[in-house]
């Protein structure tokens, strides 16, 4: 068993994915004998052959519109978005195509494929390499949302999407690619869809997060208990769409307190969805206003993204106001 | 432009013209029957209020050529006009009767304007509303099935107005590069509801268009079946030795308003329309047959009185059918209902009881 | 001053503001001698010609891009999307350009101007006309979003979103394009974007919506006076982007209890928004559930799309749960 | 392909080279130069982690001659290869090294990647990171000038890569079918990243794409500043006499990487960048130039001095300033700044004051 990163873990399940199943296919930019500009489909070219990883021309919709016509026709196409903020192309075939057709057909033509694309902050990559467009996609029937927090997470979780009868999108917390190694089984596992993690269990406040931001929980929630003997409970939703209601609902039920920890602009973010699920669900066990923690209503900053994001010191001023309320 | 019968139904480049069974030449002439007489009942159901929306496909029933010219394993991928395609594949006229009622018997379950379907027991696909989507589709496809390497090709049609779309652009490209197993088939019928193609492109001809793709074009005469028929199977054969894609302009003329919800009058004259009405492809391919001995002069007309007749049957037993159950409305979303779509169910189910 | 219907109200509208500024150009499919596939710009072609009422090519990233360039070298550019369900292809141009180029910039240029769009659902348009995808847009900085939802308004708010400094989403509620008349004064006036309209006064639950659910909002609220002497106070908003917060507040303070009415699908739709802020601003006076009455999450449906969409039934069902909590 | 002056400064062409000025041709020189200068201090300065990111423009500099091309109130629409040409509109050196610090006197505020910058009072647009949307942008304004009969024109830079996305194909086909008064210039520079114009197209050159969407099309010598000036000269008049646009293949290379976080050597051989190396730009008009007795052959050094030492004093001024204050995060959302954001502020500023 090795201590993977994120991305590892990444390269490991595709690597693993595409050996078991030769219907499994890549395609994006630059994912060939460049190996990705993050490196996750590194040496997966050379093992595979170019027709199984493909470097595709310059286009996001052509990307996801020709994994509709794999799909339709029975491979299992994992693409690529460069980076996040490159997906906006594509949107029409992913809003209109992928999330539609099984729908749209009564159900006679599906096209299970995932979508992986590197999302998020905190890389000093400004405007274009920094967004998180997991509300938008939310907001869209038909395509289930995975977010990874960890190295074995992503393994479990990327295999699963990839086997999903449903298009999965992918997304992927570069910030944290990096950042630090877990144990990674070698052996087949996955992680089911729709089941978050209690990741802290606590008694005073649930946090609920996930990608990058469940690490800036878990800081925030550790600080709380140290200096404010605040327990927190830090749920990482691992799955925006199926979300687990129900581990939700045990934890609000219990703290009564609730906050969300999400990097997008705050207006009309995943938070959201959040806290009205909670105030429509659970109303009489609230004690305290929901509160979100995001990142500013402004497009993503470049030398000042550092006080734009939420930082553990934001998620804790939350869980104080929160707690104290 | 290749042109193989005028519009007389003379031959005139006998050197290309198919050899075709006879009864497959009838064969042809009934589906485009069919076709027409299932726009009529379209039209008239739409105008009496009994189905909400119709899209006429009058003029282009030579499409059917393409669905000849290709082999039941093949994939296509329709516009919206090319019922034909379907029809020559063997689908149910009950399930698209059913379909434009949009009852508890329609395969699509209700769910989309009358005119949208598709089938994949007869691998048709269902057609989207947005321009243009479903051409990388095709490509993608076309990709497969050289990675799959099952020999099959698809096959994907086309308005003038989608070659503006980003998704001709990227079809067109992505299908070149990978060379895929794709024909790319324009139906140029002149207009994009009320945009005439000289505002919709700066070029002469849409068949100029494959040139910086690096692919083969040929333009044809969109109203002549064999043309259409010859056409597509050249290219398909190409497709299918794994030589890559080619992009076929067929030019012809939607005689009928955009969809029933148009007023063409406000953008076009009838004088055009008269014009191109001589040309259309059913009058024109009886004449062929008639001259050649294939069929009597009365055997067009009688292939419409059956069509008519069983259009007619399938019309009163799909109208007396009842919607699809509310439980449909929530079903498909994903292969498996998520909680929350249960809790919704349960929700619309109260207020239908009420 | 003549009764005008809410589309008749967009064409004067459009009118006026190309009578009274020479760099106001129309753009999109079929608005030429056609006149829009809606009527919308019926009879400007032949007045303006057709420079300053272009058809264009069937492309919307085309006919958002080209208007980002008209408004750079300084016209104003109304462009119309032939449906909301047809502005995915646009999403790149919106989201990275119209949106961000102030931003980027720091302010050294600007892209004023305004996309048209008919949106909702009702009108027996199935899947792909029938969309509601204002939330989208609203998680999106840098972009105003105005939604009217009668004759009076739609040519004050469009008057004043053609005249504003920055790009503004007007998305017309054609459900009720031709539902009824209202005096519409030939006089110039706006309306300014950033205000709601308290549209009836109440002092038992707080109703929020917009657009086409705004009439089911006041036939609700008629329904639980009459029938159980409930009294809502019903808010149009108006402007999504920015919100009347004040307005909001006010009323929320009074009421404790609140409804949001959107007709898009209910995960992340721009009732979780308002759902959100009430929580976390105001959580004190709440004194039950805040209640989304919304599309459900599916794509669009055709038969069923009376099912599908809030009704009347749904508000008032909503507003007795409310008040008994 | 149009070329002018061989790789050894040679005019091969005579009947093509046009009459400039020799103090212009000189101040073409003395930009290529800069604009050489500032791709290397630029990589230094990201090698030494003083600035993150860098795009490197070296090969490209040819691209300067599209500026001596057009007139001062023509609009200028960069991919972000194309520094030369606001240099050569005299955008101030100071600004650009600001930016690249994303310093308090950066004009965007800091809010870019280093090299991403635009300047309204040049009428040289703030570029995008998204390939392409800049394309069809320059065809509206194309469109507006033409509108406005302001006698000005547009003109776009983008790569080989960006023919493939979506606002090439509307930005090619809007720009013909409205004659809008625009140049669209295609820096062809062999590679998008790690993927060669192979896999981006099927077609052998570029320029083919013109004849799709009924424009003119040229291929020039793209590391050829004649050619380069001449066909954009040539292409401007067009299209401000209201004939309409052009599309120009400007063949070059990318002789760096593709940006500070790429490595080439993964996917293209040493050779081949050897090869392009002799083709580059500034050596080879250097000794047109030295050639012709317009310079003597110590002139390129010392431009190139120049240029170290006034990048050098503004690096070391611009690297002691500070960042822009946290109040700018905010601005420039909307022209005024909305409540919430005046709240988002607030919030901002209280954690930063911890
Ligand atoms: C993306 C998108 N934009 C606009 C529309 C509205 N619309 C429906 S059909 C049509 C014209 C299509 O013209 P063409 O491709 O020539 O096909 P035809 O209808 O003539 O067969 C338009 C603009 C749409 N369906 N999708
Ligand atoms: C829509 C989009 N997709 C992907 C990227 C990532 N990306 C940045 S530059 C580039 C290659 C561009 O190639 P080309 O157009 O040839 O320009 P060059 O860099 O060679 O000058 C890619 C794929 C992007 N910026 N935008
Ligand atoms: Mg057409
Ligand atoms: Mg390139």
């Amino acid at each position: 068993m090795a201590e993977l990163t994120i991305i590892e873990a990444v390269r490991l399940a595709l690597d693993q994915e595409m050996a078991r199943d030769e219907s499994v296919v890549l395609l994006g930019e630059d994912i060939g004998p460049d190996g990705g500009v993050f490196r996750a489909t590194q040496g997966l070219y050379e093992k595979y052959g170019g027709k199984r990883v493909l470097d595709t021309p310059l286009n996001e919709s052509g990307i996801i519109g020709f994994a509709v016509g794999m799909a339709l026709y029975g491979l299992r196409p994992v693409a690529e978005i460069q980076f996040a903020d490159f997906i906006w192309p594509a949107m029409d075939q992913i809003v209109s195509e992928v999330a539609k057709f099984r729908y749209r057909s009564g159900g006679m033509f599906t096209v299970p494929m995932v979508i992986r694309t590197p999302y998020g902050g905190g890389v000093k990559g400004a405007i274009y390499h920094s967004q998180s467009p997991e509300a938008y996609f939310a907001h869209t029937p038909g395509l289930k949302i995975v977010i990874p927090s960890s190295p074995y997470d992503t393994k479990g979780l990327l295999a699963a999407s990839i086997r999903d009868p449903d298009p999965v999108l992918f997304f992927e917390p570069k910030r944290i690619y990096r950042a630090f190694r877990e144990e990674v089984p070698e052996e087949d596992y996955t992680i089911p869809l729709g089941q978050a993690s209690v990741v802290r269990s606590g008694n005073d406040v649930t946090i609920l997060a996930y990608g990058a931001m469940l690490h800036v929980a878990m800081d925030a929630a550790e600080r709380a208990m140290e200096q404010h003997k605040i327990d927190c409970e830090v749920i990482d939703l691992r799955t925006l769409v199926p979300l687990d209601i129900e581990t939700i609902e045990a934890s609000v039920k219990k703290t009564g307190r609730v906050i969300s920890v999400t990097e997008s602009p705050k207006t009309a973010g995943f938070g959201a969805e959040l806290s009205a699920l909670v105030a429509e669900r659970w109303i009489e066990y609230i004690e305290s206003p929901i509160i979100r923690v995001t990142g500013y209503d402004t497009p993503f900053p470049f030398v000042l993204e550092h006080d734009y994001m939420p930082s553990a010191e934001k998620v804790l001023d939350g869980i104080i106001r929160s707690f104290n309320f | 432009m290749r042109q193989i019968i005028d519009i007389e139904g003379n031959v005139i480049s006998p050197d290309l013209l198919p050899k075709v069974a006879k009864k497959e030449l009838v064969k042809w002439l009934d589906i485009m029957i069919a076709v027409r007489v299932l726009d009529e009942k379209g039209m008239r159901l739409q105008r009496q209020g009994r189905i909400g929306f119709h899209i006429p496909t009058t003029g282009q029933e030579a499409h059917v050529g393409a669905a000849a010219a290709i082999k039941d394993k093949d994939w296509i991928f329709p516009a919206y006009r090319e019922h034909g395609l379907a029809i020559y594949r063997g689908i149910a006229l009950a399930d698209i009767v059913n379909h434009l009622f949009a009852n508890d018997l329609d395969p699509q379950k209700g769910r989309r304007l009358p005119g949208l379907f598709g089938d994949s027991r007869i691998r048709f696909i269902n057609p989207s509303a947005p321009i243009g989507t479903q051409i990388v589709q095709a490509a993608g496809a076309g990709y497969a099935a050289r990675y799959k390497k099952d020999g099959s090709v698809s096959i994907v049609f086309f308005g003038d107005g989608a070659t503006s779309s980003n998704d001709f652009h990227s079809g067109m490209n992505f299908g070149a590069v990978t060379k895929a197993a794709t024909v790319f088939i324009c139906q140029n019928n002149q207009w994009a509801i009320s945009v005439p193609l000289s505002k919709q492109t700066a070029t002469k001809q849409l068949v100029d268009k494959a040139t910086g793709y690096g692919m083969p074009g040929i333009q044809i005469d969109g109203n002549d079946i064999f043309a259409m028929f010859t056409a597509v199977r050249e290219a398909a054969q190409r497709a299918r030795k794994g030589n890559g894609p080619t992009f076929i302009e067929s030019v012809t003329y939607r005689l009928g308003p955009h969809t029933s919800s148009d007023d063409p009058s406000k953008y076009r004259s009838e004088n055009d329309v008269e014009l191109w009405r001589q040309k259309e492809p059913i009058g024109r391919f009886s004449k062929y047959l008639i001259n050649e001995g294939i069929i009597d002069k009365d055997e067009p007309q009688r292939i419409h009185s059956k069509y008519d007749q069983i259009f007619n049957e399938l019309i009163s037993e799909a109208d007396n059918r009842s919607t699809p159950p509310l439980e449909t409305m929530f079903e498909d979303v994903f292969e498996t209902m998520p909680w929350y779509l249960e809790e919704q169910l349960e929700e619309a189910l109260r207020f239908t009881k009420e």
